[in-house]
């Protein structure tokens, strides 16, 4: 259960360009965090470093849960979601099973996918194959996940991108309902998510 | 049902949708011994000498074509970060993915195997060593194939690139399967040799993951 | 191990014949030279390009 | 020592006297191994052609070498991360690749006068070599496929300890295999029952060769050294 994100004095190079150096941010229960910066600052980098699949060039990345700092390999498998710009879905496969096991594989059930499909109006959508659907459609596919499996830390990588308004006033519901309840968000953006949030700086 | 039961279902759809399923390994595996005869004439002296190797060879061939990206849609469509965010570590969903892969492809090979063998001109006596064989062979192919699929992630060129990388590391297999094969047709001891093969295969099994999931990990950052 | 010029030229004489089978000694050694030549030059050439190449950035950049 | 010389600096120092005395003492070794070899009384068998086991052993003994070396800087780089290790790893496979190529070529040409035909599928230490060669293209076509170098190095990394692994089964299943189809006899020249006239010049020549390829190694790694270097200058002009 993450209470806390600590980074510290991180550094990220990508091939030979150091893309930021000494980036710090904390981020605790019930803060949601938006990260801002031009393209190619490296926001994508900080989240997926934060996730663990880059490795950085210094610094530390830390949580921390309510008895003091967690294993970090525990926190990432158990605790963080992260929705980036691809949504992990298979074309060929329909829509009920991709949604299925995106929940159960972070540790969500099948029941509280499917109410979380109710939630995001997917259940018109649950027997097409996901091909037939649109990227919007697609998006909240792959947001029910973060409904359906409850975890601390949300990772989103420009999440309103492919939503219209009515799916974005949804998200921004979703999203202030998980920061009351002590969860946690990082959003790399570019425009302004519909809820309170403090703004990170990354690079120059 | 457990995460792994989840992975485990997912993985078998998705094999078995991802080549054909069966049908394109079969496929291949048929038509490539056809080519055979063809090529060398029907004397059945001269096909069934050479019935039991070609087999194997052909099976390996099929094994390596029929997995190819068996990570690379993950890659593509950003499964392979959801993957690596749940509760199993890389190296299992690695196993399962190749253990599907061998179950839906690596499976029914191992069935045409003996009757493709026989077809050729071997001795019908021979078939269920050449399916007992077949089947560990495949269970090698597999887990090898995953990791040149595994490797040949970053570079974007699947296929070929992954037939050069595993063929020379199949050489072990090739060959306690080949004279495992041969042993058991002309009488002489096979148990060595069948024994040399699921050597190979578990010790590929229990290695292997941990390079796919190094070379996952590597493609990832 | 000191030879008079003529035994030394027997020597020499002793070691090139390769019999019959020449046909396939000398090609062999040719292979071998050939690619220890390649192997050399590829190097060498690749060290000194490179190190050039390094040392005209280093300047360059005014050190 | 690894962490010593894991510093490019001090490595471009060793490396500047010690590739140098390396070449020479390798030139001279090969030089009196050849010599010798050369005057060697023909062997009852085989006649004059016994002359070429003395470029072809040491050319498989070293390309052997090679991809231990190969294995072993991979194995540096992937656990303890050193972008020198990498660049050892790098410079290593074209050399092992080539004196594995020489040592088939002069293998064929070796087995043609005694068995007739240009390969020799009867000899095991042939076949193994030859599977070593596969081994070195897969390695060579993996890391030229990708085009990031960083991800190109660890792929091939892991490949490298993946085929290091495997070395010794594809050895031991190759002899296997040939003592099972005894049905053409081995050539027992390169066996161990070799008379001392044939043993010293072939371990010359083997730790000639060995000493060539420590010398062609060590230049290859400080020319993948200014390379990288050069290639960071150019980006830090490009961006300043």
């Amino acid at each position: 259960m993450i209470t806390a994100l600590n980074v510290e004095d991180l550094a990220i190079q990508r091939g030979e360009r150091v893309l930021f150096r000494h980036f710090g941010l904390r981020v605790v229960a019930g803060e949601a965090v938006a990260l801002v910066g031009a393209n190619g600052a490296g926001k994508t980098s900080l989240l997926r470093a934060v996730a663990g699949m880059i490795r950085p060039v210094i610094g530390r990345i830390g949580f921390d849960g309510p008895a003091g700092p967690l294993s970090i390999d525990d926190a990432r498998r158990q605790g963080c979601h992260m929705l980036g710009h691809y949504d992990g879905l298979k074309a060929n496969r329909h829509v009920r099973d991709e949604l299925v096991f995106q929940s159960r594989w972070c540790g969500g059930t099948a029941e509280a996918a499917l109410a979380a499909a109710t939630r995001l109006n997917l259940t018109r959508l649950l027997d097409l194959e996901v091909r037939v659907l649109s990227a919007g459609q697609r998006r909240r596919l792959a947001l029910a996940r973060l409904i359906g499996a409850p975890r601390p830390l949300w990772l989103l990588d420009e999440p309103l991108a492919p939503l219209d308004t009515v799916s974005r006033a949804l998200l921004g519901e979703v999203m202030a309902e998980h920061v009351a309840g002590g969860g946690l968000i990082l959003a790399a953006v570019h425009d302004p998510l519909p809820i309170p949030v403090r703004t990170a700086e990354i690079g120059q | 049902m457990s995460v792994v039961g989840v992975l485990v279902r997912r993985e078998m759809s998705l094999a078995w949708a991802r080549g054909g399923g069966a049908l394109l390994a079969v496929g291949f595996f048929a038509a490539a011994t056809v080519m055979l005869p063809l090529a060398l004439g029907p004397a059945p002296a001269r096909l069934a000498a050479v019935s039991g190797g070609v087999t194997w060879v052909v099976l390996a061939l099929a094994s390596l074509l029929s997995l190819d990206r068996m990570f690379e849609r993950d890659f593509d469509d950003g499964a392979l970060d959801l993957l690596a965010l749940g509760p199993l570590p890389l190296e299992v969903v690695a196993t399962i993915k190749c253990l599907a892969q061998w179950t839906v492809s690596g499976a029914p090979l191992a069935l045409a195997a003996p009757i493709v063998a026989v077809a050729l001109g071997a001795k019908p006596a021979a078939a269920p060593m050449i399916f007992v064989a077949a089947g560990l062979g495949g269970l090698a192919f597999a887990f090898l194939g995953g990791t040149g699929a595994a490797l040949a992630l970053a570079s974007r060129r699947g296929g070929v690139l992954i037939a050069v990388v595993v063929l020379p590391l199949l050489t072990p297999p090739v060959i306690f399967g080949g004279v495992a094969i041969e042993n058991y047709t002309s009488g002489l001891p096979w148990l060595t040799p069948l024994c040399l093969l699921a050597g190979y295969a578990l010790g590929a099994v229990a290695l292997t993951p941990f390079a796919m999931a190094g070379a996952c990990r590597n493609a990832q950052s | 191990m000191t030879t008079s010029p003529t035994d030394a030229h027997a020597v020499v004489a002793g070691a090139l014949t390769a019999g019959k089978y020449a046909a396939y000694v000398w090609p062999a050694y040719g292979v071998t030279l050939v690619g220890f030549v390649w192997m050399i030059l590829d190097t060498v050439l690749r060290a000194r390009t490179w190190r050039r190449k390094a040392d005209r950035l280093e300047q360059a950049r005014g050190h | 020592m690894f962490a010593a010389l894991a510093n490019p600096h001090r490595f471009l120092a060793f490396s500047r006297w010690a590739a140098p005395i390396l070449a020479v003492v390798a030139t001279g070794l090969i030089a009196w191994g050849v010599w010798l070899g050369l005057n060697v009384p023909p062997d009852y068998q085989q006649g004059e052609t016994v002359k070429i086991m003395f470029i072809h052993v040491p050319a498989a003994w070293t390309s052997m070498l090679a991809y231990a070396c190969l294995g072993g800087s991979s194995f540096i780089s992937l656990v303890f991360r050193h972008a020198l290790a990498d660049a050892a790893a790098k410079a290593c496979a074209p050399l092992g690749a080539a004196f594995t190529g020489m040592s088939l070529v002069t293998g064929s040409l070796w087995g043609r006068p005694m068995w007739g035909a240009w390969w020799v599928w009867g000899d095991a230490r042939l076949v193994s070599v030859l599977v070593l060669f596969l081994l070195f293209l897969g390695y060579l076509a993996l890391r030229a496929s990708i085009d990031d170098e960083a991800k190109g190095a660890r792929a091939a990394e892991i490949l490298a300890l993946v085929g290091l692994i495997n070395l010794p089964i594809i050895k031991f299943s190759v002899d296997w295999w040939n003592t099972l189809h005894q049905g053409d006899s081995i050539m027992r020249a390169g066996g161990s029952a070799l008379a001392p006239v044939y043993m010293t010049p072939l371990l010359l020549a083997g730790a000639g060769f060995s000493a060539a390829f420590g010398a062609m190694w060590l230049v290859r790694i400080r020319a993948e050294i200014w390379r990288r270097r050069a290639n960071s200058l150019a980006l830090q002009a490009a961006l300043a």
